[in-house]
């Protein structure tokens, strides 16, 4: 099998941060899992069609086999506007929650939801 | 060129020191060494293909490392001796 | 050297997975998003890379505030679930999600496709965008051009996040007042140096709105910028005045017209009839999208900060 | 110009937060939401002789995003836009800020924008955005449960849509396009062996988005959460989980070189079972309707994956009947909700002689959800069951076979005598009005079934007296059998608790994410 | 041109090193500062300035200078608020370990 290294490590990364999730008691840490994934999503997006000594696809008529993708990079300024977003959103939740339940972990709102 | 190759064995280093280091504020000292030798890498790697524009990011960096920095330890600063006015 | 960096990557993903102590996790997580924007930089992706440490910033500062909110005002109090001195030495519990990461991970890495990468939407966008778009910044063109639509649609996310941030955080009725003295403690040589670089801050970040055709940057990079001018001034000045209401408002209107005008320029394809230079469209998209993600990060901002008064 | 179909309802979105609450508002929006459904109406009969495709841009092939309104997603559209109108209808007397308004709209814009796009790209930003906006409806009274359980709708959702990114990436990397249909072509001359990696990334994250089985556990925390407006859990289990089921349609259609039918039969089995085993065993009210919601689910993909032209069809016009029952359902179960101010099954009692109206609405809806002869439900089921082999045609009847006996349980709220006194509030002309069509509308689908069929499908479908004896006696045993399986086993067993208390942790639900993508990934290579 | 900055970068990269050895060999927090605040920033300053005199008078050396300028005013400006921060916050200097209060609560 021929890797493309680059590839290897954004999956790397996505499992580290599933292994995050699937262990994670507090919840702030569930959410800086999910900014880690989105974190491995964009790189395995970036790292599409790379070879060494890449240029940005920047310039009036510039030559197709040094530069760099340029679809994908539009693509993941969206994505990261919307994890920013969601990040957003979950921490005013996690802080109501807090506010509302006094729970920090899983266990403890889920509990705490259920009365 | 040379740089490329010293500062990541420095940037190693730092990160070694930051996990190391026993208090938040040596951490936050070891995030501005890290934001400093970055930049140097970004103003390399510009200056390797003589494109001006790539000069840009390295200012945002500069500012945005910064602003984070100045950010958490601020809001680490314990508010009742500071007091308030 | 790009290998040296994502070791680093990986590292860090690393430091901040393991690491219960939440201050420490979050100033990782300030290092890591550094790192990988250095990396995004190295792919040849400079306008990602300055979008992701304008996200890194406001990241760290969204979990800094909602680590206050979390844990009351005193410092440095730890993520006390009590697991740190008995779970730690009881290595059996972590064998069963390490396992099982890993086998995902090698099924994963086994079904991998070998096929090269397709470079047919690459090689059209990049001989075309200058005729059709115009600009010289592929990435702005295919963002503000060819794709549009999804354009559209990420604004609106930002809209949608405010709206909900402003819903949920809205306990405490009162609008922040004008001149409450924030409670940080600063020191006048903080506060001059920050009065002298917040200009260039300001003006740096209008460069990168205008430039934003030609150059790495645009109205989310820009915008970016000018909200951190923002956050800037909030930690030298005890101001609270920022109409918050009126932005709001003021943000929708501008989403208003992004949309109006995407959908005569780019949908309807006014463009081709009038004798404007292309760059035109470029230049007013972008400032439009700048002024709304300023409009939008500053909202989250305040509201973020504003929650903790009641 | 198809892309006004979605904008069109986000700016009157912005229109209505700008201007909220006034009578005047609310006005337009009812109006235009009606405009709404005449344009679908007219976009399904142009769609009936050709399909309508605008390239956003008029850029060259493939090089902008494309919409296409084909004779499925304008039925779809339609769909959307009346459930939508009743919804408007519903809400109108209620007391809501402009946010609620706001959020719905643009929520009907999105979704009519995932039944119209082609990107691949464009389907996440709108799922994504469509999930925060929905978290945002789901926690709007902000009571603690409804605040935990939309934190765990939307990062549960957040989760998997990576995964659907990751596999968005690779059919980037393999194919050079990110247009379904023009990745349908690259996809076809490919190797099958590395389509399975994406095929799966993207399949786990729709399967979640559909409450598959080990996947289903965040849908009865976000369509059956107590503090959400009735009118959204009427929304999100009546038509937003069936864009879930669009997307799975799409997504088996473009990898169908490596798509294992039998395998998501399997599936759809397990999720009917499961389904209605724990619907069976709640206690409140709206708990017992979302997880009759996966139940049903269960059933339509069940029917999708069957290679049948009847199962197929009867599956496609069970997704239409499911939104109309199951909407009228939630939207009275919010009246009755106001009117006894309890949720508890146990302690409601007598709805038809307190209002009477109310109690036929459900009547009837439950007559169409179980399948009863001259009612919606019976049409469609019938229609999945009759192309079925024999095992798959004993689960489908076992599936409907415990939807019975739930709503058997479910409708002795309608008679006996209230324990508690009920509150005298005066009742709402406009939600009444609203119930009663949604009602009627399941009578009517199922005395005008094949016609329907004929109309929204264009398929030809016809069945004969043999076919309705044997459907009246099939519905008659089971009916019989149900009853008397409740009154002698379920009615008052001490395992119906224990039941109840089965749920997932979030963490438990990232595991099952992992192990569905493992599955998948196995069985895809052992059997395509 | 080209030797004089290969020189002076190479001068840069000495002063970052001295750095990288005293950030181990300090053993005290307000020692450390040290580092950031004055050897870093001569350090980068001076790199900075190296590649500046490769590149000759352009365009290029002016944003360089911007940029030295830019970070001969932050980088001092966030060691002092660091340290300004640990200070006040009660991380003392004399001791050679964390205060008591401090490590109950584990920072």
């Amino acid at each position: 099998m021929v890797f493309d290294i680059i590839e290897i490590f954004s999956v790397l990364m996505f499992f580290i941060s599933f292994y995050g999730l699937i262990t994670s008691k507090s919840i702030i840490k569930s959410v800086v899992s999910i900014l880690l994934m989105e974190s491995a999503v964009i790189m395995f997006f970036l790292s599409i069609g790379y070879t060494s000594g890449i240029m940005p696809p920047i310039g009036q008529n510039p030559e197709t086999e040094t530069v760099a993708d340029p679809l994908p990079q539009a693509l993941m300024i969206t994505a990261i506007i919307i994890g920013v977003a969601v990040v957003a959103v979950n921490l005013i939740m996690l802080i109501s929650l807090y506010r509302q339940c006094k729970a920090k972990d899983w266990d403890a709102a889920k509990k705490k939801s259920m009365e | 060129m040379y740089i490329f190759w010293i500062i990541p064995v420095f940037l190693i280093l730092y990160i070694i020191r930051i996990i190391i280091g026993p208090s938040v504020w040596d951490r936050l000292l070891g995030m501005n060494l890290v934001a400093t030798k970055v930049v140097i890498i970004i103003i390399a790697f510009a200056s390797l293909y003589e494109l001006t524009y790539l000069l840009d990011f390295a200012i945002v960096y500069e500012i945005f490392g910064f602003i984070s920095t100045i950010f958490i330890s601020l809001f680490l600063m314990e508010r009742k001796k500071g007091g308030k006015k | 050297m790009i290998y040296a960096f994502l070791t680093l990557w990986i590292v860090g993903a690393l430091l901040i997975i393991r690491e219960s102590k939440i201050i420490r996790m979050i100033i990782y997580l300030g290092i890591f998003s550094l790192i990988s924007s250095v990396c995004f930089y190295m792919f040849g992706a400079p306008d990602v890379a300055i979008a992701e440490a304008a996200i890194s910033v406001f990241s760290t500062v969204f979990f800094i505030v909602c680590f206050e909110k979390h844990f009351g005002l005193a410092v440095g109090v730890s993520d006390v679930t009590p697991e740190s001195a008995e779970n730690r030495t009881n290595l059996k519990k972590y064998i069963p999600p390490v396992v099982f990461t890993i086998f995902l991970f090698v099924l994963f890495i086994f079904f991998i496709p070998e096929n090269p990468a397709n470079s047919y939407l690459k090689d059209q966008y990049l001989s075309l965008f200058s005729r059709d778009v115009g600009g010289e910044n592929s990435v702005t063109s295919i963002y503000l051009g060819y794709r549009v639509y999804d354009t559209l649609f990420e604004a609106l996310m930002l809209l949608v996040g405010i709206v909900s941030v402003t819903h949920l955080s809205r306990y405490c009725e009162t609008s922040v007042k004008e001149g409450k003295p924030s409670d940080i403690n600063r020191a006048d040589i903080a506060v001059f140096t920050i009065r002298v670089i917040c200009p260039v801050m300001l003006l740096f970040g209008i460069y990168l709105i205008l430039n934003g055709h030609i150059s790495p940057g645009g109205g989310f990079q820009g915008g970016a910028a000018i909200a951190s001018f923002f956050v800037c001034r909030y930690m030298i000045y005890d101001i609270y005045d920022i109409p918050i209401e009126r932005i709001i408002m003021v943000e929708k209107i501008i989403y208003v017209v992004v949309v109006l005008l995407a959908v005569l320029f780019i949908f309807i394809g006014l463009h081709s009839f009038l004798p404007l230079p292309q760059s035109v469209y470029l230049i007013t998209m972008n400032l439009l999208i700048g002024a709304k993600v300023t409009c939008g990060l500053i909202i989250i901002f305040y509201r973020f900060i504003a929650f903790e008064r009641r | 110009m198809l892309a006004y179909f979605v904008i069109i309802p986000i700016l009157i979105a912005v229109f209505l937060y700008v201007f909220p609450s006034s009578k005047a508002g609310r006005l337009i929006a009812v109006i235009t939401q009606t405009a709404l459904v005449g344009l679908a109406f007219y976009l399904f009969f142009i769609c009936k002789s050709r399909d309508v495709v605008s390239n956003i841009g008029n850029y060259e092939s493939f090089l902008g995003i494309t919409l296409r309104a084909d004779a499925l997603s304008s039925v779809f559209i339609i769909l959307t836009s009346f459930i939508f109108l009743i919804v408007a209808v519903y809400t109108f007397n209620e007391k809501y800020n402009g946010l609620f308004w706001f959020l719905l709209f643009i929520w009907e814009g999105l979704l009519i924008g995932i039944f119209l796009s082609r990107d691949l790209f464009n389907i996440f930003v709108l799922v994504e955005v469509t999930t925060v906006a929905v978290a945002v409806l789901i926690m709007f009274n902000r009571d603690n449960r409804s605040m935990y359980d939309g934190m765990v709708y939307l990062m549960i959702n957040t989760v998997a849509v990576q995964f659907y990114l990751f596999g968005t990436g690779y059919v980037y990397k393999l194919t050079g396009v990110l247009d379904i249909d023009a990745a349908a072509k690259v996809l076809e001359e490919l190797d099958k062996s590395s389509l399975i990696l994406p095929y799966a990334l993207i399949i786990t994250a729709i399967s979640l988005k559909c409450a598959l089985v080990p996947l289903f556990s965040w849908l009865p925390k976000a369509h059956g959460t107590p503090g959400a407006p009735s009118a959204v859990s009427a929304i999100l289990s009546g038509l937003h989980i069936k864009g879930a089921v669009y997307l799975f349609i799409q997504f088996n259609d473009l990898f169908k070189e490596v798509v294992v039918s039998e395998f998501f039969l399997i599936i759809g089995i397990i999720t009917g079972i499961v389904g209605f085993i724990f619907a069976m065993s709640q206690k409140d009210i709206k708990l017992i309707l979302a997880y009759s919601t996966i139940s049903q689910i269960g059933m339509i993909i069940t029917g999708l994956n069957n290679d049948d032209i009847y199962s197929y069809t009867g599956s496609l016009y069970h997704i239409f009947n499911h939104a109309l029952f199951k909407s009228a359902l939630f939207l009275s179960a919010g009246i009755i909700i106001k009117i006894y101010n309890t949720r508890d099954i146990y302690k409601i009692r007598g709805v038809l002689k307190r209002s009477p109206l109310i109690g036929a609405v459900i009547i009837m809806a439950i007559l169409g959800i179980i399948g009863t002869p001259f009612f919606n439900g019976s049409v469609s089921k019938y229609f999945i069951f009759s192309g079925t082999s024999l095992p798959v045609g004993g689960a489908i009847l076992l599936i409907n076979l415990g939807t019975i006996i739930t709503f058997i349980r479910f409708s002795s709220i309608l008679f006996g005598k209230p324990q508690t006194e009920p509150d005298p509030a005066k009742t709402d002309k406009c939600k009444q009005a609203a119930v009663l069509v949604l009602g009627t509308l399941c009578l009517v689908g199922g005395i005008l079934g094949e016609q329907l069929i004929e109309f929204l499908f264009n398929v030809k479908v016809s069945v004969d007296t043999a076919g309705y004896l044997q459907k009246s006696a099939l519905f008659t045993a089971s009916a019989v059998g149900g009853y008397l399986i409740y009154k002698l086993y379920i009615k008052n067993s001490p395992r119906l608790k224990q039941v109840r208390e089965i749920e997932l942790s979030f963490r438990g639900m990232c595991v099952s994410v992992g192990a569905f993508f493992a599955v998948v990934l196995v069985v895809t290579k052992l059997f395509a | 041109m080209q030797i004089a900055g290969n020189i002076i970068i190479i001068i840069g990269i000495i002063f970052m090193f001295f750095g990288v050895i005293g950030i181990y060999k300090f053993k005290n927090f307000y020692s450390r500062i040290l580092i950031s605040g004055q050897i870093d920033t001569v350090g980068a300053l001076t790199v900075i300035i190296g590649i500046a005199v490769k590149h000759g008078i352009s365009f290029f050396s002016l944003k360089l200078l911007l940029l030295a300028g830019i970070i001969l005013l932050l980088n001092p400006l966030a060691t002092h608020i660091t340290a300004r921060s640990a200070r006040l916050s009660g991380y003392l200097a004399q001791e050679q370990e964390p205060p008591p209060h401090d490590k109950k609560d584990g920072v």
